[in-house]
């Protein structure tokens, strides 16, 4: 755990452990791969959360190294993973009833592009990477609540929140809430809701970086 | 990262039934029924109940004491030939009937469970339960829509829980629990036994805990639960 | 078993009897609440069958005696029943996925009426008997071979092969063959088709208690 | 009345399969691959072949052997990101590969194992991949037609069978395999361990040997079914 959330370096891991924070004790929660599979180490350990992984798990535990792994277990990206007590197998028929079903309470996902309605671009980039679109549809449809965790750029700088998307849609109106790492901004009838800003990070630098209108939340701004 | 807590006493549980609400029931016949919280149900007094249960138990136990109590206003159903009061019920217009194949029920259900709003079957074609429904027709061959069943509260029967909610079910008491304890908003699963989080091999849990929001461990099993000697 | 079949009655017993014999090795058949249950007692011990109860259980064994009976062990008509060796139980999801999705090699049902198309009414007697259809409608519509064993007649003398069924459907040209007191029939292209017939009945008495036109098979009519 | 005997030896099983077969291909990533069946239809040939597959496996791995082999016309799966062979076959048109959403995939398999022709569901709906599919209008309600999927043919992998085909997982293993294993003219099931008629517990299996046709008990594991050093 030490090791893996240092490997993320430090704004990485500050917006990770903030998507933490926001984690309803008891609820049922599905983390995409990548960044957003982080989030479950910055839970505290006593911590009441069930994790989910859709190719057939609840009560994912942390992932496992590969002396250690089990060559039957593993997550929805491929990670060796282990279980907690109280976890069950099931086939990806019933992992993905309850997706559609409302009994995923929280899926956080990654994002090429997010739209000031909440529609979400994250599974396809035309002529570039078109692997398909595996479960991310039905996490991004079905959860009772989507929140994407990203750089608020890309690799060349460009801005991952827009007016709208450009790329293939995962989802349409679907995203509530965006972890960067230099914000965090809620997706709200008017649009993005600054609500929170990265520490020494200004509005003026997270709006330039922003490429749809930015609405600041009243009151002084939070630091995470 | 511990698994949530859902353990719940039977009044509490049952008291979250409101007036008016659509319940699954598991069970066929006797196994898997869950008398307990029905017994509690009827205590409590719940009215204009909606009920989804494949047949009516037998004169005097399970659901049949809230058609007898006047709770019941609506039965969804697929069978109630062991139950001469349902019928009589049904033929003098105080109890609202549906009839569904009984696989179809269990579909209904389970496309309720699963997220999916409606199926199509040609099963009930050239019978008078496709009567009045939707045909889509799809290439070329026609198919009577079925729309999806969901209800407020599942209330199941189960042989063993751990408070996170997984269950198991004994030989054919697992029957219609599966499907209802994943298509409601509120699952209340009764269990005759429960254990420590981790006891249950996660390889049988045949209901994932995720699905079940109230488990209410049975401090007795009444005589409801027994061998019927007709 | 013994006292089960005795208690049939002996133009019963053969009907079932001879019901069992078509029965193919290695095949997997649901039979019906009442007379077609009785249809496994005729079975030879070592004879290779897979029972299906609907109500969630393959490999289905004889009824049980009430004081050795499990509470939570029934079939579909209530009996208190065993299990053989490699028995599996279900939910009824999967019971009637079977049915429908051609696993169910035959089904042996009861009849009201059956007509000479192969329309099958068992399941309602409008102001009389309307109990709802339970899994008759699927195993009447689904199994890939529907079988009747009945009387021939009901029990004012009327009889239950007509030309056209009179009371509600269970299913639409689904019989393949019906065994009764008195013949083995057969639904053919041309209508009912005499088979057999039971030892001691005439072809013109089983025509006289036919409601519909006759066909009788070529050559001589084996006895059963 | 015994249960019918499945047992059957790999040449034999996969050799059923005719050119041009569709077939439904078990596993997510390495666990639940049928690996050792996928070999044998290597090395038989069979040409002209459809797979329904969560994935492409990895390279030099599980279908990708068939891919590279030319085996294969058409692919229906969800995600193939761990295969930069199969996209560039896709990308070069020598492979026509069919996207569905990951549930969805599994939802259509199990309509077809459940004999359920088509679903109708709101997912994909402002995607891509409701493009094209017919729209019916439920209630007000537009939702996309999802027909059943089937196969000549399911190659699945099992933790433990018996002879009659009674299946058991092993944990992520399970994945895809039990609606596959229901979803085809003929289900031929891997087994890394067989046992005797009866050994199972008949509430633990998974896959009721009602819906399989032929055991293929696995002599050893070859390294593809072992852990994957990325």
């Amino acid at each position: 755990m030490g090791s893996s959330a240092a490997s993320l370096g430090n704004a990485r891991e500050r917006l990770v452990r903030r998507a933490a924070r926001d984690i309803v004790p008891g609820s049922v929660v599905n983390l995409g791969i990548g960044l957003p599979s982080k989030v479950a180490e910055f839970l505290p350990a006593d911590f009441p959360v069930c994790l989910h992984t859709e190719n057939g798990l609840t009560g994912l535990g942390p992932a496992v190294p590969l002396e250690e792994a089990d060559r039957n277990l593993i997550d929805a990206g491929g990670a060796y993973v282990g279980t907690v007590a109280g976890a069950a197998f099931f086939d990806s028929v019933t992992s993905f009833s309850l997706v559609r079903s409302g009994r995923l309470d929280l899926s956080i996902l990654g994002a090429f592009e997010v739209a000031a309605n909440g529609d979400l671009a994250n599974w396809k980039i035309p002529g570039k990477f078109s692997p398909g679109p595996g479960g991310a549809i039905e996490l991004a449809q079905k959860a009772k609540k989507v929140c994407i965790v990203t750089t608020h750029t890309d690799r060349h700088g460009n801005p991952k929140l827009l007016r709208q998307c450009t790329l293939p849609r995962t989802g349409t109106a679907c995203v509530a809430r965006v972890y960067t790492d230099l914000a965090v901004i809620d997706v709200t009838p008017a649009g993005f809701l600054l609500r929170e800003r990265a520490e020494g990070r200004t509005v003026e630098e997270i709006r330039a970086a922003t490429g749809a209108p930015l609405q600041v939340a009243k009151g002084p701004l939070p630091v995470f | 990262m511990p698994l949530p807590d859902k353990l719940e006493g039977l009044e509490s549980a049952v008291a979250r039934i409101p007036d008016g609400a659509v319940l699954l029931v598991g069970g066929f016949g006797v196994p898997g029924t869950p008398f307990t919280l029905l017994r509690e149900l009827e205590r409590q007094g719940q009215q204009q109940l909606t009920l989804i249960r494949n047949d009516a138990n037998e004169p005097g136990t399970g659901i049949d004491r809230l058609l007898r109590s006047g709770q019941v206003r609506r039965l969804v159903t697929s069978h109630i030939g062991l139950n001469a009061h349902a019928i009589e019920r049904m033929n003098e217009g105080s109890l609202d009937v549906e009839f569904c194949a009984q696989g179809i029920l269990a579909e209904r259900i389970r496309a309720g469970g699963a997220g999916i709003p409606a199926i199509l079957t040609d099963v009930g074609l050239g019978t008078e339960l496709a009567a009045g429904k939707t045909i889509v027709e799809v290439e070329g061959r026609p198919l009577v829509l079925e729309m999806a069943l969901r209800a407020d509260v599942a209330l199941v029967h189960a042989a063993t829980a751990d408070p996170f909610g997984n269950l198991t079910y004994a030989a054919t008491a697992r029957n219609f629990n599966p499907p209802m304890a994943m298509a409601a908003d509120r699952v209340v699963a009764e269990t005759e036994s429960l254990v420590a989080l981790g006891d249950l091999s996660a390889e049988n849990v045949e209901t994932p805990g995720s699905f079940v929001d109230a488990v209410v461990p049975l401090s007795a099993l009444t005589e409801d639960y027994g061998i019927v000697c007709r």
